[in-house]
């Protein structure tokens, strides 16, 4: 990647929340939805008013909120990502093994995952950038085959330029052929086939531009659509 | 998000020819006789639902719920650990005539394999029926030393349930040990149906004592004041009604 | 056998009641069990005063207590014979597969159970009398392998004056090498290293009678004691 | 019956060197603060328990609860799936210095395993992990096409658990999402030791309301208005009190 690219690519991409935003249009109502730790929690601020989607969360909890006022927290009411929430009405407590037989057991309608990598075959790296410091997996491995759709959020391009949508993964994989779309800052591509088949890109960028960006080839079958999301 | 549905016989009008029904309760105990009897009803009616396979821990006790669902002719196959009862009549006749298949499995086995099956293990060891005829044909393999025997997970295309209380959401509770393979056959199956002495909206049941969690649940259907199998068999019941025993 | 053994057998041998009542007084202070349906339920009745033992039963309840009075049955508060039974105070209700877990994972501190036969290397067969008639098993496959110790309550002899307790069984297996004490009409039998020792006896019987009442070799192997039960 | 125990050095006093310890909680919530900090006190005076292995969800947070036993130097291994939280010094330092074994497991399969130490499963498969470096070196089955990779049950010689309010049997409820992995290692140790807020009589907990029930419990002991992990780092705590970070 060149930089006059990079430098470009600051300018036109989406916002983390203007990815989650993305992502939360293509939740059903009365979905049961995992959101990974951090920027994909985000999801969960997007859902299109009249749609009630339900969020699970590994540590035990269907059903929770918002975080709680600042001195509000209870310290065993905790998401995975260890942060204070409350629960909505309807709200459900259960132990770590059955709250992964939900996971495992296909139950979840969908999980939305970062990525460090994809690859068109729909392996996914998010978990190890490999040999160095402390390796750490939590539920990631255990989503990626449970969840009847398994999304990702991400960047198009790491901070350095590199595409983080590939041919084959380079870092320790988190699971084999799992994903089925991605949404970044640039496009939503769905993996069809072990291909990247472009759905949505943004109209500041040319499907040119877009190739240039992405590891792998992005192939047309359909319509492409812009992809039109809100300031936010 | 609602999942009631107005009556048994729209909870269960989607179950077809051939499909495998998971049927909660342990005796009458926690059984969904009404679930079970709008089953019949549409049968006797439309000729379907034909050739079940049902899973169950038993096979039915006199003429009315799964007795009867076996007794008016649909069910294929029956899956379950403990074929006997106090009148156990007429799945011992439609099975010593050849006329209904019977996969016998350990108590605890055919629990873990629902489990299991709603839990995504495909498979797991067991120590269980090691060394017997019920493990015949079955995978074994050593672990410490000690002889287990490889089963498979179990899962259904419906699953009906009796709960106590339910949510509009699907979270439920049981009434004591109906339970029993209740909350494990909600998880095994595509679709969940459950009938409930009582629907009340989210949060009517307290969090912590939700036994289980609704998205393992498809569709609740109120149904008050629900049938025990013991005390319509003790009255001589029936179903459908009028037909002879 | 012959017609006279039979007749002096049942002249002198322990009721069902006395056979639950002496398997009753080995069961310890605290101790978790589960007791088979039918003659072993009677073992609860027997609780030496001052031991309070917390029964078990397959289908999720532990801590149950007695019958309720005729009239006063709850239909889902029963046990695993779907007699109706009462709660003691501390009892819990679980489901199937929590209840299994109980048994197949070695939290249950007996198990006791009736027999068609055992023999001498602990196999017991006791859930089929082989190719007729309906096969049912419940959970006896998942006792004999789960709890801590597995007893066998039963006749000495067969109703036709065959021996119970043989070299090897002829009908169906429930379990392989499971059973570790017999409570038969007659003597305490334990069972070591794939042989029958006798620890316990009626004094009415000889050894040689009781000898020849049994299907496989008595091994001494230390005290032989009077079986001693009052009268029930 | 009655299991209480007097006080949480009681509690801990039998638990010897190289002993395999189950230790609840998820982050600091249901983490049983204060069977630790006996468990260290003990060690502190006495030079034991030593090279234990743990069996967590995490490595610690801070300097107090889990992170206070590495740091004090009584863990010889972690088996656990998450390593990293607000403050994960103590772990990283002695891992990277090599002074800690880690294995390292998916959270589901660690939950799983846990649950098959319990429920007497030897071995059991699961997607989780295939074509992944936590694959390695263990067995691959396919069923029905898909591959699934053979996972170990876990079981620990001690439990320390951190439940809400316990009856004197040993029967339990936990606060809130504080249950995670604590109903599980009741299950799995040989000697369950359980922390809770309140301990009532029995018949003080309703049946329907049990979370674990008492034959998976040793032992339990009385620790009102128990600390909270996330309280104690947030206002700087180190234990034992007096040594420095």
């Amino acid at each position: 990647m060149n930089a006059i690219k990079s430098a470009n690519y600051e300018d036109i991409k989406l916002s983390n929340a203007q990815i989650a935003w993305r992502a939360a249009q293509d939740i059903a109502d009365g979905a049961y939805v995992n959101l990974g730790i951090g920027f994909p929690e985000m999801v969960a601020r997007y859902q299109p008013p009249g749609r009630e989607a339900i969020f699970h969360t590994e540590n035990g909890i269907l059903d929770f909120g918002e975080a709680p006022p600042a001195g509000e927290e209870d310290w065993d009411l905790i998401n995975a990502g260890k942060k204070a929430v409350t629960l909505n009405p309807g709200a459900a407590f259960f132990h770590h093994a059955d709250s992964f037989a939900m996971v495992r057991g296909g139950h979840l309608d969908v999980a939305i995952l970062g990525a460090y990598q994809v690859a068109q075959n729909g392996d996914l790296a998010n978990w190890s950038v490999g040999a160095k410091g402390v390796p750490a997996v939590g539920g990631a491995m255990d989503l990626v085959h449970g969840a009847k759709r398994v999304a990702v959020l991400t960047e198009h391009i790491t901070r350095k330029g590199e595409p983080k949508l590939l041919e084959r993964c380079t870092l320790p994989l988190t699971g084999v052929g799992c994903v089925t779309r991605i949404y970044t800052s640039l496009a939503v591509i769905d993996i069809e086939n072990a291909r990247f088949v472009l759905r949505e890109k943004l109209p500041a960028i040319s499907l040119e531009g877009l190739q240039s960006l992405t590891g792998a080839e992005l192939v047309i079958d359909g319509l492409v659509t812009d992809l039109n999301v809100p300031e936010l | 998000m609602d999942k009631t549905i107005a009556s048994p016989a729209e909870a269960v009008a989607g179950i077809a020819d051939r499909a495998v029904v998971m049927i909660g309760g342990f005796g009458g105990s926690g059984a969904p006789i009404e679930l079970i009897h709008a089953l019949i009803d549409r049968y006797v009616k439309t000729g379907s639902p034909k050739n079940l396979t049902v899973v169950n821990n038993n096979a039915g006790n006199g003429h009315v719920g799964l007795a009867a669902l076996i007794e008016v002719g649909m069910v294929r196959k029956l899956i379950c650990s403990f074929p006997r009862s106090a009148d156990p009549r007429v799945f011992t006749e439609k099975y010593l005539a050849g006329e209904i298949e019977l996969e016998l499995v350990p108590q605890g086995t055919l629990a873990e394999r629902i489990r299991a099956g709603g839990a995504g293990i495909p498979a797991f060891y067991t120590p269980t029926s090691y060394g017997t005829e019920l493990a015949e044909g079955k995978p074994v393999a050593e672990f410490e030393g000690r002889p287990y025997v490889r089963e498979r997970w179990l899962k259904a295309d419906f699953a009906l349930v009796k709960a106590h209380v339910a949510d509009t959401h699907g979270n439920l509770t049981y009434n004591k040990a109906a339970r029993n393979f209740n909350p494990l056959m909600c998880m095994a199956a595509r679709t969940t149906i459950v009938q409930a002495s009582r629907i009340v909206p989210p949060g009517g049941i307290d969090p912590e004592h939700v036994v289980t969690p609704g998205i393992f649940v498809s569709q609740v259907v109120e149904v008050p004041d629900p049938a025990q199998e013991e005390e319509l068999n003790r009255a001589g019941a029936v179903y459908p009604e009028g037909t002879s025993p």
